[in-house]
């Protein structure tokens, strides 16, 4: 019985060491030449804590969670009932439990899953300096087919430097978790692995974004730590640092977002990264960018919300701040990426996009994308690169709001002689010198806007594939299930397309037009509460008459079952 | 690269008119702040001239560098990202007591305590010339003319130069409007002086505080060397005046500046996520 | 010849007095026993500068500027190209100008209005101690047919405490002016004043909020000062003093919106009032009242945007940020009062409802209506009051987000025994302790957007007038106008439907669906450049297929006569 | 009115369980705390707990009286809300070095000056816990272990206890959580002193700042009787070593709370628009 993925969930208490052993199988799936996917959810302890990793291995690449786990191994049942929710498992799935641990509890015996008993704590007693989690990654292996070969490697390469005596620890447990799998009722297999030539990544969405950043030209970032975009900044500070770039740690996200705008105003492309409160109190001064036509990236990895929610779980329900939360008639981009890989192109994309249209852009992540951690194969060289429109040496008569046909207006680096000017957040003329009337408001106003709608984004506002006469319309991390389910009801027969908004803002009706041409039905699919994309896509643009939503808040991922079944209902 | 022959004041002057009320404190401050930059000698594309939002905080529209007119009390974030990212540019920051004590006091803590190389002046009236006269941080408690606070406040004020010192400043001076030849020469210390410099300028609002007028009687410059110590300075500010003019403090912490000569390339770093 | 009502536009250096004449016709008006309206246009100057005091005077109620001034008296000519744009003038116009000030400007002269010259400053030379303002009031007075004698009453009350000497100086001036008005060209004339019993008030929108406030029972006010809301607050200050509340000026927003909060969970109706700037700072802690159940009022009188944009004028465009500003699915009220007048009840249902919704408010006001002055009837008393559902003294069992059908919970005020909690802006389960479980998460969101759906709020929610196949949508101070436009179709036979919304957020279909009932065409009319009015009914609401906008951002008031040529073109 | 007989420090506590990591200084905190409001014998009732966000800010919820854990850094804002509202309320406010000093840096200043009788508990361990271990105002610039910072800050840390005095905070104190007796005998005397009462509170954290163990050989007692004047205690505060423990200042300015008597009906106020 073979497959072309497996899902595992891995959980314990703190210390039970569920997040290594995750850690360990996704990279042994990458050596044995698999693709993976893990995400981890843990409990609101800073240490400890209840905690699960959520591995998904796959011989084709994959950037969603499936419908439920094929297979649980709880090193102890600890807090598990805390988000035993976000542990989906069938009648065919396989929980592996230590008995020593006590009864399953009702939370996760309820699916009525097959369960299969293993000592995995007293099976470590045997083997001095071992540990139950490797015994059960050994369990893991055998039992999904997964070579031992390739854990043994990774294990020799993580526990070099520990030495001799703990990696052969470690090993024997792996062996003899292995050995004790033969005797556990049998799951779906995965399949030899394809051979591949080219490089493969083990790569964070939050690292992607981060190297999207850099890649894109990004020089300087000022930041306030927050989760779950700490990880962004913590990659990005010595990568800066090594490529001569600067990383500063601000006083506070007010502080951050105006030293962005400081350093892009001195001429480098310029980076913050927040999730919701941090936003939120960025607003102001957004708009100041926008005004002031100061080219700068916001990257917003969304958590739970509103206000301090939840911070560790993922929610896609800061559209609306992203695309309406500044005051004023305040044109600017959001850009979503829409798998923890398309972090880097969608952020690279970003930074190219703010310095070409000397405006902000916020990339909408979310913590489900930046936390979780892919193989894939090693992303293709995207051609966006920040380049910034500016103005040459003048001799004082430099206008910086010049109205341009494109909108978009040379803009002088401090430093470039008789070109000087005041950059202003008040509405200002040509020049920039403020001004209250009606004239110069209505030019600018429109000048603003102008850049933005004119601008050419080519296919890189939406991924598009398939066709039919039904579209699932959708955005961000909730595009890797919905894709996976439309495969799904491709290979069952159904006629069905992608539009995966990846240019939230501005919005391009014509592109739309054509995308939705011959479509008579729509299928929104977001993680929100309230709907905001759903509304969002109403407001701007226009949809076939039939309309449906499927939309649920966080933190319980979208599955692609769940996107399956609505479509059914169409069939 | 062009060739400059040394400016004047006057070149230093934008000729946007200002929308200062007649008699107001700025203009002084305006005349000793592009008579300084025209005795420190820097070209004029080299200054980054940053404020926020406020009567005073027009000031470098009136100005002929580079300049940035942003929102209210974030001017010192702005100025920070400007020399962080190009520490080639003379950083000078301008603005109001509202501006940079009451909705900027944040950043007025950690800009001075981050001790970036840049010069901040706050053009003290005592109260929000702007929005018409309201109290600021630094209005007395019973001052009763604004709407706000028909009582007075009741608050004691900021001392500013004290809490710059408490903060970690690296050079403190007062001026006053009144008086401003020394204003642009406590400016140009200030600019040439290494880290965070910060400049409290007596600056009359003679529109919502006329009595300010009689600032001109209280002000007397100090006899005193500046101190170049935090504990001497503290003793020193514990019976200051608020109207001791020159400069108050000279520290001599290293300016806060990270390096950033590049030791490897996009695609060294990219290498680490090979699986 | 008659007329309902005529438009004067003073306009003038500072120091002209144009200000000073605009409010005592203003109140000559009011006391002759008419209706009025009054604006200010300002230049940048904090004291000085040009400026016009732009007065209309009515035999009905009124809430809207006309197409164009009547008469436009310039004590000089200024800077007024500054604004020239501000002051349509017609063919029948009249330009009253006095010679010594040399050519009307271009600006001024291209609408080809009748223009007539008046010696002001001349005439006054030859009254000792007079001025050129109170000539020109004279001369307006006698032109407009508003009696003298009410004039000399209102400056009788105005420079009683000046001495008899100013007094009989400016009655000179202004019969001086009079007299010269009777060589000049004519003017509709404002037919009699109808005799009324009732109370008239003189009140400017920022202060009839105020007092709005009041009546609805707010007692804690924190702020910070902001053009042009800073008025309201300056009414309140004196008013909360006399009356046992307190008014606190903040070191910032972010301070005033937390105080706020404060106030509101220690027991007392709280509020502030801010613009754009403020309200965008205050985000992130109106984020923490939705999550917190914290009632409370922002009010925001909206300026031009983006960023500081023009703080002295006004413009419709915060309405996206009010909708939508907040992170995460954040359920608030938002409530726009549609006249000055309304200002007051609005402002006082809003406090109402926030109190009752335990849920924050936004007002959303403008500057047009903000700083106008009106003369109206004495508003009848509303019935809208704060009245909180409190929580009884308890047994520590307190569950202060208990699931209740309503979605609204009952409030423990602090000093009740037994009934402590921690308010949490961390999702939380039914007692307020943090949880990040799904299933809480949804108990919480359901609840908290049940109670704003669930809600009745009768009548309130939009003003419904006339009937007919096509319906104009509009909202806050840009019904004046619509309305008056209305009636001038009406008058000419076209049969339209009046909706403006009144309550912005929570939408309510429902209640649209029978509003549009029987309309096939909607108009939709508001002062945005990026049409954020209409995109928000098409996100929220179903319409008729045919949807026509009119849209135009500040500072230059939409007038009747602009949508009445929208409407000819239905006819 | 209920009658209460007194409460014991378990009385004030909640039984939600802290996610707190095991050994962290914070415990000792919420002891002191607890014991602290059971020695004050205000009723439950009367207390209002308030803070923002951090490890240190969770504090509330694990005790038993009424609480705010509001948003990242506006923990004072709210509690000045409070007591302006409610004067006959107990308030009591607390967070971390990170709340109160970066993000909530500027109502701390504003907060000092604005003297509203309330206390103001900061829980000092140098670092963000929350966020996993980065460098706060307080932690010392060659602190090299936050992968934000990598390099340390290079930024001179702020002496909370100086900066309080700067801007004028009313009562100063310092504790060390490893002597929670000594901590619970500070928070008495700042809660009962008038006006705002600032208190640090060393408080290791044991996962980011093992190190911090070792503060306990590093804290000492002050010998001296508060200092009662500003000078005096700028003086004395020159020289301290950032581990002296005790009450450092004790001033006398009158807390600030504005007058809430009604003088006139709401008639009366509308009486003024009749024209
Ligand atoms: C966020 C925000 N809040 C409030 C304002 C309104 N405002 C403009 S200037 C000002 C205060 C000005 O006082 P100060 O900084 O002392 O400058 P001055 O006018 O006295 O020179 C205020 C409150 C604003 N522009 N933005
Ligand atoms: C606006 C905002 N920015 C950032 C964060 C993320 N955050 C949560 S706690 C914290 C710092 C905590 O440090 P501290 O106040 O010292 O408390 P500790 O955890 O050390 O007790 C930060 C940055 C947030 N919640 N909100
Ligand atoms: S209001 Fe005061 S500070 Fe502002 S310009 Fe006038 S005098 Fe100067
Ligand atoms: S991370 Fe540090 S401060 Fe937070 S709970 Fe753990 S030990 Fe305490
Ligand atoms: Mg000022
Ligand atoms: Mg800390």
């Amino acid at each position: 019985m073979a497959t072309y993925s497996v899902s595992v969930a891995l959980t314990g208490s703190g210390g039970a060491g569920a997040m290594t052993a995750g850690q360990i199988l996704l990279d042994s799936a990458s050596k044995a030449g698999f693709f993976g996917l893990m995400t981890r959810s843990m409990g609101p302890q800073i240490r400890g804590g209840e905690a699960a990793a959520l591995v998904r291995i796959s011989s084709v690449p994959i950037s969603s969670l499936d419908d439920h786990y094929d297979l649980l191994v709880a090193f102890d049942w600890g807090n598990i009932t805390r988000f035993a929710a976000e542990l989906p498992l069938s009648r065919d799935s396989l929980i592996l439990a230590d008995p020593e641990q006590g009864d399953i509890p009702e939370a996760v015996a309820r699916h009525g899953a097959r369960v299969a008993e293993l000592p995995l704590k007293a099976l470590a007693g045997t083997i001095p300096g071992a540990r139950a989690n490797m015994v059960g990654l050994g369990a893991v292996a055998a039992l999904i087919g997964l070579p031992i070969d390739s854990l043994i490697a990774v294990l020799t390469v993580q526990l070099g430097r520990k030495g001799e005596e703990a990696l052969a620890a470690s090993t024997e447990a792996v062996r003899a978790g292995a050995r004790a799998a033969a005797t556990l009722p049998a799951l779906p297999k995965l399949p030899e692995a394809a051979p591949h030539d080219g490089q493969r990544w083990n790569i964070s969405g939050n690292e992607a974004a981060g190297l999207g950043a850099l890649k894109g030209g990004i020089k300087f970032v000022a930041a306030y730590p927050i989760t779950p975009a700490t990880e962004i900044l913590e990659w990005m500070a010595p990568a800066l640092e090594k490529t001569g770039g600067t990383l500063v740690q601000a006083e506070d996200e007010l502080a951050s977002i105006n030293m962005v705008i400081g350093g892009s105003f001195a001429g480098l492309p310029s980076l913050t990264a927040t999730s919701g409160p941090g936003l939120s109190l960025m607003i102001e001064s957004l708009g100041l960018a926008v005004a002031s036509e100061t080219p700068l990236v916001v990257i917003d990895v969304m958590r739970g919300g509103p206000s301090t929610g939840i911070p560790t779980k993922s929610e896609q329900s800061d559209l609306n701040i992203a695309a309406f939360g500044l005051h004023g008639d305040a044109p600017h981009l959001v850009v979503a990426p829409n798998s923890a890989t398309d972090c880097l192109s969608a952020t690279q994309w970003s930074v190219y996009l703010a310095e070409a249209l000397q405006t902000p852009a916020i990339v909408l992540s979310d913590q489900a994308m930046g936390q979780s951690r892919v193989i894939i194969d090693k992303p293709a060289d995207s051609p966006y690169v920040a380049s910034r429109l500016v103005a040459p040496a003048g001799d004082g008569q430099y206008r910086r709001y010049a109205l341009t046909d494109s909108g978009i207006s040379p803009m002088a680096i401090p430093g470039t002689p008789g070109s000087n000017y005041v950059a202003d957040g008040l509405e200002h003329n040509e020049k920039g010198t403020p001004s209250s009337q009606a004239g110069d408001h209505l030019a600018q106003l429109d000048k603003r806007s102008r850049k933005l709608d004119s601008f050419d984004y080519g296919d890189n506002w939406a991924d598009i594939e398939g066709d039919g006469d039904i579209a699932v319309i959708t955005w961000g991390s909730v595009t890797g299930p919905v894709r996976e389910a439309l495969a799904r009801a491709r290979a069952r027969g159904q006629k069905v397309k992608l539009i995966s908004l990846r240019l939230i803002l501005p919005a391009l009706p014509g592109k739309m037009e054509q995308a939705l041409a011959g479509v008579g039905r729509v299928l929104v699919v977001e993680q929100t509460h309230s709907q905001q994309f759903a509304k969002f896509l109403r407001g701007h643009y226009t949809l076939p008459a039939e309309v449906s939503v499927f939309n649920r808040p966080g933190p319980l991922p979208i599955r692609p079952g769940e996107i399956l079944t609505r479509l059914a209902a169409w069939e | 690269m062009t060739v400059q022959t040394a400016l004047s004041a006057q070149d230093f002057k934008s000729d946007v008119k200002p929308i200062w009320c007649p008699g107001c404190g700025d203009y002084a401050v305006l005349s000793a702040m592009t008579k300084a930059l025209a005795e420190l000698d820097v070209p004029r594309e080299q200054i980054a001239f940053i404020s926020g939002i406020g009567c005073s905080s027009r000031i470098p529209a009136y100005t002929n560098v580079y300049g940035f007119h942003g929102v209210h009390g974030r001017a010192l974030a702005i100025a920070a990202g400007v020399k962080l990212a190009r520490p080639d540019l003379t950083v000078i920051v301008a603005g109001g007591d509202g501006d940079g004590l009451s909705i900027g006091g944040n950043h007025f803590l950690h800009a001075c305590r981050r001790n970036v190389d840049m010069t901040y002046v706050i053009m003290d009236n005592e109260v929000y010339g702007m929005t018409k006269g309201q109290a600021s941080p630094t209005t007395s408690p019973d001052w009763c003319n604004s709407k706000l606070t028909p009582e007075g406040t009741g608050i004691s004020p900021v001392e500013p130069v004290r809490l710059a010192l408490a903060a970690g400043a690296n050079f403190i001076a007062r001026g006053f409007a009144g008086n401003p030849a020394e204003v642009s020469r406590l400016i140009v210390e200030g600019v040439r002086h290494p880290g965070f410099s910060f400049i409290q300028i007596l600056s009359p609002c003679i529109t919502y505080r006329p009595e300010e007028r009689e600032w001109r009687n209280a002000v007397h410059a100090s006899g005193e060397q500046p101190a170049q110590s935090m504990t001497e300075a503290m003793h020193r500010l514990a019976s200051d005046d608020g109207f001791t003019t020159g400069v108050l403090f000279a520290g001599n912490r290293p300016a806060f500046m990270p390096a950033r000569a590049a030791k490897a390339t996009l695609a060294d770093i990219e290498r680490k996520f090979v699986s």
